[in-house]
C-alpha cells in the first residue's frame, strides 16, 4: 500500500488538495473563504496536470538549447519533458485568474450591497428586505 | 471563403466583441447596431454552414493547418450545425430585444452588454463547434464567465447568486477539466476523433471509467441536471431580463449537446451501457429531475422562478432522451433541444417584455394582461402550450419521440413520467393563461349593463411591448408553430445523421 | 444547529469525490514513466519538429502560439472577457456617482 | 383495392374555416358585420367544398392529400373515404344554421369577447373537419388536441366562477385523455410501425393479446372522454357553462362527436371487428356502453336545468352510437354510423331551442317553461319534433337509426343490448315529453306573453330548419346529403375489407 502511494505519490497530493479546496467550497460561509477554496481546487488541478508531463529518468524542460541556428538534428524525445500539459495549464492558470477576477468582482458588488461578505447574514439581510414588502401587498 | 466558414463562424462574433467597445466608447447607440449586424452576420454563417453540412456531409476544419491530434480540429458536423444556427437564432433574436431594453434598464453599461453578449454567443459557437475536448473547456468558460457578468447585475438578490453560479459553475467546468486530463493520462490525446478511436481498448480501465464520471457530473452541473441544479432558479430567476432570454435557452441545451458529444462521439453508446449502466443511473434522475422540476414549479408564484423550475424539468426530458439509448430516444432528445431552446426563448422574451413594462412577474398580479399585451400574450400562450406537448406545436413531437424511445426500451416509468410531466406543465401554464386572460374578479356573466365593449374590464388599455421587443417574441412563437409539422422533415435531413449508426 | 448537517455533507460529498479520484489513480501510469501514453502519443512529435515546423526552440512556446495557438486565442479571450466582466460589474454610471458623493 | 383520387379540397376544407378564425381575429370588435361576414362566408366554402366530395366518395374513391412526413411511414395527410365524410358533412352542414344562430345569440345577449368567441368557434371546425377527415392516427391525434384547445375559450367564455370551474373539469378531463391517447398511439406505432386507418384494422398479429386489451382500454378511454363514456361523462354537463351555440354545435355535433367518431375508427380501422371478435373485448365495451346508455337516461330525468338534461341526453345517444358499432353486426354498424348523423340534427334543435328560449326569456330550467309554448310555438314545435326523433318516434330520423340499431342487436343475437335500446327509447319519452307537456298544456305563468312573441327570426329560422332536416331524413334518408349512402358504404368497407 505504502509503495503505491509513493509511486504515485502526485496523485495523491493534488486529490488531497483538491478536496481541501472543495470543502472549502461547499462547507465555508464566508464568500471569501469559498474563493479562496476555488483557487486551491483550480491550482490543484493544475498541479495534477504538469505532473502527467513528467519524465523520469533524466528529461528536461522543454527548451531545445543550441538547436535554434538554423541546422537541426533528431531531439531523442526521452530527454524533454512532454511540453503539452504545460501549455494547457498556460491556459488554465489564465482562466483561474480570470474566474478569480469575475467572481472578486462579484463579491464587491454583493460588499457594495449589503456591507457584508458572510452569506448567512446577507440571506438574513434579504429576508429582512423581503418581509416588509410582503407585509404591505398583504395590506 | 466557403471553406473557411467554420473559422468564421467563431471569428466573426469574437472579433465584433473586441471591437463592439471601442465603438461604445464614442456611440453606444453605433455599438449595438454593429452588435446587431455581428450577431445576423453570425446566423447568416450558420445558415450557409447547415446547407454545406446536409449538401457535402460533415466538415472537419484544422486550424492553422496543423493535422488533428497535434492541431485543434473543428468538427462540424451535422448536430453541430443544428445547434450553432439555435446559438446564433436565439442569440440575434434575444438581442433584438434586448438592445432597446438594456438602453433603458442599464444606461452608461450598453457597450459592455452588448461586448459579454457578443462573447457569450462566442463561447457557446466554440463548444459546439470544436473537436478537441481541451479548446472546448476554453470556450466554456468564455461563455461561462460571460455568462457571470451577464446575470451579476440582476434585481436584489443577483450577485449573491451569481457568487455561487460562479463556484458551482468553476466545480462544473473544473470536473470536465479533470475528466480530460484523466483521459489524457491513459491516451496522450486531446482530439475527439482521435480518443474515440483509441478508447475502445481501454473501456475497462478505472481510470476511463473515472473521467466519464467527472465528465458527467461536470456537464451536469452544466445543464443544471438534478440534483446539482440548485444554482440555476436562482441566478436565471434574478439575472437580468435580456440576459436570462439569451442564456437561459441556451446554456443548458449547449451543456446537453457537449453531454451527447461525449457520450456518442468520444465514448461509444457500447461504453454507455455495457461498461457501467449509466444509463440507467442517468434515466433514473431524470424522472427525479422531472418531478422535482415539475412539483417545485407548482409552488412557485413568481412566473419566472416557475419557468426556470420547468426548466430543470424540461434537462431531465432530454437526458431520459439520451438515456434510453435508442434512436427514437436521441432523436427525442435533440429535438427537445432544439424546440425546448425556441419555447424557452419565447417565455423568456415575454417575460423581457413584461419586464420592460413594469409588470409583476407575480402569477396572481397578472390579471388582464391579454388586453393589455394581446400579442405578448398571445405568443405566451403558443409556447405554453408548446411546453404542455400539445400539438401542432414543436413540443408535441419531441415528446412524442421521446415517449416512443422510452417505450422502446421498455421503460414505461419513463414513459409514464413524462406523460405525467406534460399534465404538470398543463397545470402551470393554465394556471396563468386562466390569470391573464379572465376578467380579473369574475363574476360578469350576463349583466346586461356594462357589456358594450370592455366587460368590467374597459379601464384596461392597450400598452404592447414596443415593436422592437415584440418582434423576436412574435418569430420565435411563429418558430414554434412552424417547426412542430415540420420536425419530419428537420429529422430527414440534420438529427437522423446526429444519431449513432448503431441505434 | 443549521450549519451542521451542511458541513457534514460538504464533508462526505468531498470525501466521496477524493475517493473516485483515487479510484481512477489505480490504473494511472507510474509518476513519470517516459512510456506512458501521455508521454508518447501526441507530445513527441512537438518535440521532434518544433524546430522544423516553427523554427521555435522553446517547445511549450511552439505549442502555445502555433499548433495550438486557437487555445491562444481563447485565452486572450478569457482575459477580454473577464477584464469586459468586470469594467460591466463595477462601473458605476455618472450621474449615479455623483448622487453617492451628495 | 379502392381508387385514391388526389386532391386539396380535404385540406381545404380544413384551413378555410382556420382562415376564418384568422381573419376574424384581424378585423376584431370594430367591424361585427365585417367579421361576421368571415363566419358566414366560410362556412359556406367549406359545405362547399364538403358536399363537393360526396359524389367522388359515392363513387367508392378515396381523395387523399399528403403534406409532410412526420414520422417514418407517418404523414400529415388528409384522407376522405366515406366514414370521414360522413361526419365532415354533419360538421360542415351544422356550422351554417349555427353561425346564423350564434349570431343572433350573441348580439340578443349581448356577449362579450365575440371575437374570440368566433374565433374559436371557426378553429373548432377548422380541427373538427381535420378530425374527420383525418388519414391516419397521429393526424386524427394532433387534430384532435386542437380541438380540445380551442373549445376551452368557449366554454370558459362567460369567465365566472362557474365558467372557469367548468373549464378546468373539462381540460383535466381530456388533456389527461390526451396523454393516454399519445401513449397508446406512440405504442401501436412501435408495435405496428404504422398509423394509417385500414378498413378492418391493421393491428392484428402484431402484440400479443394481453399488449392488444391494454391499448384498447388506452385508446377507449382516450376518446371516450370526449364521448362521454361514464365514468369520463363528468365534464359534459359542467360544460354546459357555455354559451348555448357552443352547446349546440360543440357538446351535441363536433367535440363529443368527434369523440365518438375517434372511438369507432379505433374500433373498425384500427383493430378491425375480426380482432375485437378474437379478443372478446367487444362485450365489455358494449357493456359499458350499455351502462351508459341506461344510467345517462336516469340521470337525466333527474335534471332541472334543460341544457343539463339535454346532456346527459347527449351522453345517452353517443353511449347508444358506440353501443351500435361495438355489437358488430352490419346492422348495428350501419345503425350506429346513421345515428351519428341524425343525433346531431336533432339534438342541435333541441339546444337552439334551449337558446332561444334562454335568450328570449332567460329561462333555462324545466319547471320554468309553463305554458311557453303559447308564446314560442315555433321553437316548441321543433323541440317536439326533435324530441320525438331522439325517441324513436317516426318519421323523424332518429327513427331509422333506431330501427337499424334494434335489427343489429337481433342480428347479432344480443337480445340484452336490444332491450336496452328499447329502455332507452322509453327514458327518452319519459325526459322528453314532461317539457313539452309543460310548454304546451301548463297553465302559462303570469311573465309568459299571450301573444306570439319569438326569439329574432336569425335564430329561430335555424332551428326550423334543422327539425325540418331531421323530419326530412326521417322520411327520405338518402335525400340531398345521402348520408344513407355514404353509411352503407362505410359498412360496407369495414365488413368488405
Amino acid at each position: 500500500m505504502l509503495e503505491y502511494v509513493i509511486a504515485k505519490y502526485n496523485y495523491w497530493v493534488y486529490v488531497i488538495l483538491m478536496m481541501i479546496g472543495l470543502y472549502a467550497m461547499m462547507g465555508k460561509r464566508n464568500l471569501v473563504k469559498k474563493l479562496i477554496g476555488m483557487n486551491i481546487f483550480q491550482t490543484s488541478i493544475i498541479l495534477f496536470y504538469v505532473s502527467i508531463g513528467v519524465k523520469k529518468g533524466g528529461a528536461t524542460v522543454p527548451i531545445l538549447e543550441g538547436h535554434g541556428h538554423g541546422g537541426h538534428q533528431a531531439v531523442d524525445v526521452a530527454t524533454i519533458l512532454n511540453p503539452l500539459p504545460h501549455v494547457l495549464m498556460l491556459t488554465a492558470i489564465v482562466v483561474s485568474i480570470a474566474t478569480t477576477g469575475v467572481a472578486l468582482a462579484a463579491l464587491i458588488l454583493i460588499y457594495r450591497r449589503y456591507g457584508t461578505l458572510e452569506e448567512d447574514e446577507i440571506i438574513a439581510a434579504r429576508r429582512a428586505a423581503a418581509a416588509p414588502k410582503a407585509k404591505d401587498q398583504a395590506s | 471563403m466557403t471553406a473557411q466558414l467554420p473559422a468564421l463562424q467563431i471569428a466573426i462574433p469574437l472579433l465584433g466583441a473586441f471591437i463592439t467597445p471601442l465603438i461604445g466608447w464614442h456611440r453606444p447607440r453605433l455599438a449595438g447596431l454593429w452588435a446587431l449586424a455581428v450577431l445576423a452576420g453570425a446566423a447568416a454563417l450558420a445558415v450557409a454552414l447547415l446547407m454545406q453540412v446536409t449538401a457535402h456531409g460533415p466538415i472537419s476544419y484544422h486550424l492553422g493547418n496543423w493535422a488533428p491530434p497535434w492541431g485543434i480540429a473543428y468538427a462540424v458536423d451535422h448536430l453541430t450545425v443544428l445547434m450553432l444556427l439555435l446559438i446564433t437564432g436565439i442569440g440575434l433574436m434575444a438581442f433584438l430585444q434586448a438592445r432597446p431594453a438594456v438602453a433603458v434598464s442599464m444606461p452608461g453599461r450598453e457597450p459592455y452588454f452588448y461586448t459579454l453578449f457578443l462573447l457569450q454567443v462566442t463561447g457557446l459557437s466554440g463548444i459546439v463547434i470544436t473537436g478537441d475536448m481541451f479548446n472546448l473547456f476554453v470556450f466554456l468558460e468564455i461563455s461561462s464567465l460571460s455568462g457571470y457578468a451577464l446575470i451579476a447585475l440582476g434585481e436584489d438578490g443577483a450577485p449573491l447568486a451569481t457568487f455561487n453560479y460562479i463556484i458551482i459553475g468553476t466545480v462544473g467546468a473544473c470536473f470536465y477539466l479533470l475528466g480530460v486530463g484523466y483521459l489524457y493520462i491513459v491516451t496522450g490525446s486531446l482530439n475527439m476523433a482521435d480518443l474515440a478511436n483509441l478508447l475502445p481498448a481501454l473501456y475497462h480501465s478505472k481510470v476511463v471509467l473515472v473521467a466519464f464520471a467527472f465528465f458527467t457530473v461536470g456537464v451536469a452541473i452544466k445543464m443544471g441536471l438534478f440534483p446539482l441544479h440548485t444554482w440555476m432558479p436562482d441566478a436565471y430567476t434574478t439575472a437580468p431580463a435580456p440576459a436570462s432570454a439569451l442564456i437561459a435557452p441556451l446554456m443548458t441545451k449547449v451543456a446537453a449537446y457537449v453531454m451527447i458529444r461525449i457520450m456518442f462521439t468520444v465514448f461509444r453508446p457500447e461504453f454507455d451501457i455495457g461498461v457501467i449502466p449509466v444509463a440507467t443511473i442517468l434515466g433514473w434522475m431524470a424522472v427525479i429531475a422531472i418531478l422535482v422540476g415539475g412539483i417545485k414549479a407548482l409552488a412557485q408564484t413568481d412566473l419566472k422562478r416557475m419557468l426556470t423550475y420547468i426548466m430543470v424539468a424540461e434537462v431531465g426530458y432530454i437526458v431520459m432522451g439520451i438515456s434510453v439509448m435508442n434512436r427514437p430516444g436521441l432523436t427525442g432528445a435533440i429535438l427537445h433541444i432544439m424546440n425546448d431552446a425556441c419555447m424557452v426563448a419565447c417565455l423568456f422574451l415575454v417575460i423581457g417584455a413584461l419586464a420592460h413594462k413594469g409588470i409583476p412577474r407575480t402569477i396572481s398580479e397578472l390579471g388582464s394582461l391579454n388586453r393589455k399585451m394581446p400579442f405578448t400574450m398571445a405568443a405566451f400562450v403558443v409556447a405554453a402550450l408548446s411546453m404542455c406537448g400539445l400539438p401542432p406545436a414543436c413540443g408535441f413531437f419531441s415528446k412524442w419521440y421521446l415517449v416512443q424511445g422510452t417505450v422502446a426500451a421498455g421503460q414505461w416509468v419513463f414513459a409514464g413520467t413524462l406523460l405525467v410531466s406534460s399534465l404538470i406543465n398543463a397545470v402551470l401554464f393554465f394556471r396563468v393563461i386562466e390569470k391573464a386572460y379572465l376578467a380579473p374578479g369574475g363574476g360578469h356573466g350576463h349583466d346586461d349593463q356594462q357589456h358594450d365593449d370592455g366587460h368590467g374590464t374597459a379601464n384596461v388599455v392597450r400598452d404592447e411591448a414596443p415593436a422592437a421587443m415584440l418582434a423576436p417574441i412574435l418569430i420565435m412563437a411563429a418558430l414554434i408553430l412552424v417547426l412542430g409539422p415540420f420536425s419530419g422533415t428537420i429529422i430527414d435531413a440534420v438529427i437522423s445523421h446526429a444519431v449513432p449508426a448503431a441505434f | 444547529m443549521k450549519i451542521m448537517p451542511l458541513k457534514m455533507v460538504a464533508f462526505a460529498a468531498v470525501v466521496l469525490t477524493g475517493a473516485l479520484l483515487l479510484y481512477g489513480v489505480e490504473d494511472m501510469p507510474a509518476w513519470g514513466d517516459p512510456q506512458s501514453p501521455a508521454n508518447t502519443h501526441v507530445s513527441p512529435r512537438y518535440i521532434e519538429n518544433a524546430i522544423p515546423d516553427t523554427a521555435t526552440p522553446n517547445i511549450v512556446t511552439a505549442v502555445l502560439a502555433d499548433y495550438r495557438g486557437y487555445d491562444t486565442l481563447g485565452e486572450t479571450t478569457v482575459i477580454f472577457t473577464a477584464g469586459i466582466a468586470c469594467l460591466y460589474i463595477l462601473r458605476r454610471p455618472r450621474n449615479q456617482r455623483r448622487k453617492e458623493r451628495d | 383495392m379502392t381508387d385514391t383520387v388526389i386532391s386539396t379540397r380535404p385540406l381545404l376544407a380544413v384551413l378555410v374555416s382556420f382562415a376564418a378564425g384568422m381573419l376574424i381575429l384581424a378585423t376584431g370588435d370594430r367591424r361585427p358585420n365585417l367579421r361576421e361576414g368571415w363566419t358566414i362566408a366560410a362556412a359556406l366554402i367549406k359545405f362547399g367544398l364538403v358536399v363537393s366530395m360526396i359524389p367522388t366518395v359515392l363513387a367508392g374513391k378515396v381523395i387523399t392529400c399528403r403534406l409532410l412526413t412526420l414520422l417514418p411511414g407517418v404523414e400529415l395527410v388528409f384522407r376522405v373515404d366515406a366514414f370521414g365524410l360522413l361526419f365532415g358533412v354533419i360538421a360542415a352542414t351544422l356550422w351554417i344554421p349555427t353561425s346564423f344562430y350564434s349570431i343572433g345569440y350573441v348580439r340578443t345577449l349581448n356577449e362579450h369577447a365575440q371575437s374570440r368567441y368566433f374565433f374559436a368557434f371557426a378553429l373548432c371546425l377548422s380541427s373538427a373537419v381535420g378530425v374527420a377527415f383525418a388519414g391516419n392516427l397521429l393526424t386524427l391525434l394532433i387534430c384532435y388536441e386542437v380541438l380540445t384547445i380551442a373549445t376551452w375559450p368557449l366554454v370558459i367564455h362567460h369567465e365566472d366562477g362557474a365558467a372557469i370551474m367548468g373549464g378546468r373539469k373539462y381540460l383535466v378531463y381530456t388533456l389527461t385523455a390526451g396523454t393516454g391517447l399519445l401513449l397508446a398511439t406512440v405504442v401501436t406505432y412501435s408495435l405496428a410501425g404504422t398509423l394509417d386507418f385500414t378498413p378492418g384494422g391493421f393491428l392484428a398479429g402484431h402484440a400479443p393479446d394481453g399488449l392488444l386489451m391494454l391499448l384498447f382500454v388506452l385508446f377507449i378511454a382516450g376518446f371516450g372522454v370526449k364521448a362521454g363514456i361514464m365514468p369520463f361523462h363528468e365534464w359534459l354537463p359542467t360544460a354546459m357553462v357555455a354559451p348555448t351555440p357552443v352547446s349546440a354545435l360543440l357538446h351535441a355535433v363536433a367535440v363529443v362527436k368527434a369523440g365518438v367518431f375517434g372511438c369507432v375508427r379505433v374500433l373498425l380501422f384500427v383493430f378491425g371487428p375480426n380482432l375485437l371478435r378474437e379478443l372478446g373485448i367487444w362485450q365489455a365495451m358494449a357493456g359499458v356502453a350499455a351502462f351508459t346508455v341506461v344510467a345517462a337516461g336516469l340521470l337525466a330525468l333527474g335534471q332541472d336545468h334543460l341544457k343539463r338534461r339535454l346532456a346527459f341526453s347527449t351522453i345517452n345517444n353517443l353511449a347508444l352510437i358506440l353501443l351500435g358499432v361495438t355489437l358488430l353486426s352490419e346492422n348495428a354498424i350501419r345503425g350506429g354510423i346513421l345515428h351519428i348523423a341524425n343525433h346531431a340534427f336533432m339534438k342541435i334543435t333541441l339546444f337552439f331551442c334551449a337558446g332561444a328560449i334562454y335568450a328570449k326569456t332567460h329561462k333555462d330550467h324545466v319547471s320554468q317553461l309553463d305554458g311557453l309554448g303559447r308564446q314560442m310555438p315555433f321553437t316548441f314545435a321543433a323541440f317536439t319534433i326533435a324530441a320525438m326523433g331522439l325517441s324513436g318516434i317516426p318519421p323523424v330520423n332518429g327513427f331509422i337509426s333506431k330501427w337499424f340499431l334494434c335489427l343489429g342487436a337481433v342480428q347479432a343475437g344480443e337480445l340484452l343490448f336490444l332491450f336496452v335500446i328499447l329502455t332507452s327509447a322509453m327514458l327518452d319519452v319519459a325526459f322528453f315529453f314532461p317539457i313539452i307537456f309543460n310548454g304546451f298544456f301548463r297553465e302559462p305563468r303570469p311573465d309568459v306573453a299571450p301573444r306570439i312573441d319569438e326569439a329574432p327570426l336569425i335564430m329561430v329560422i335555424p332551428l326550423c330548419a334543422t327539425a325540418a332536416f331531421s323530419v326530412l331524413f326521417g322520411i327520405m334518408p338518402d335525400a340531398v346529403l345521402h348520408f344513407f349512402s355514404i353509411t352503407t358504404h362505410a359498412v360496407q368497407q369495414v365488413l368488405g375489407g
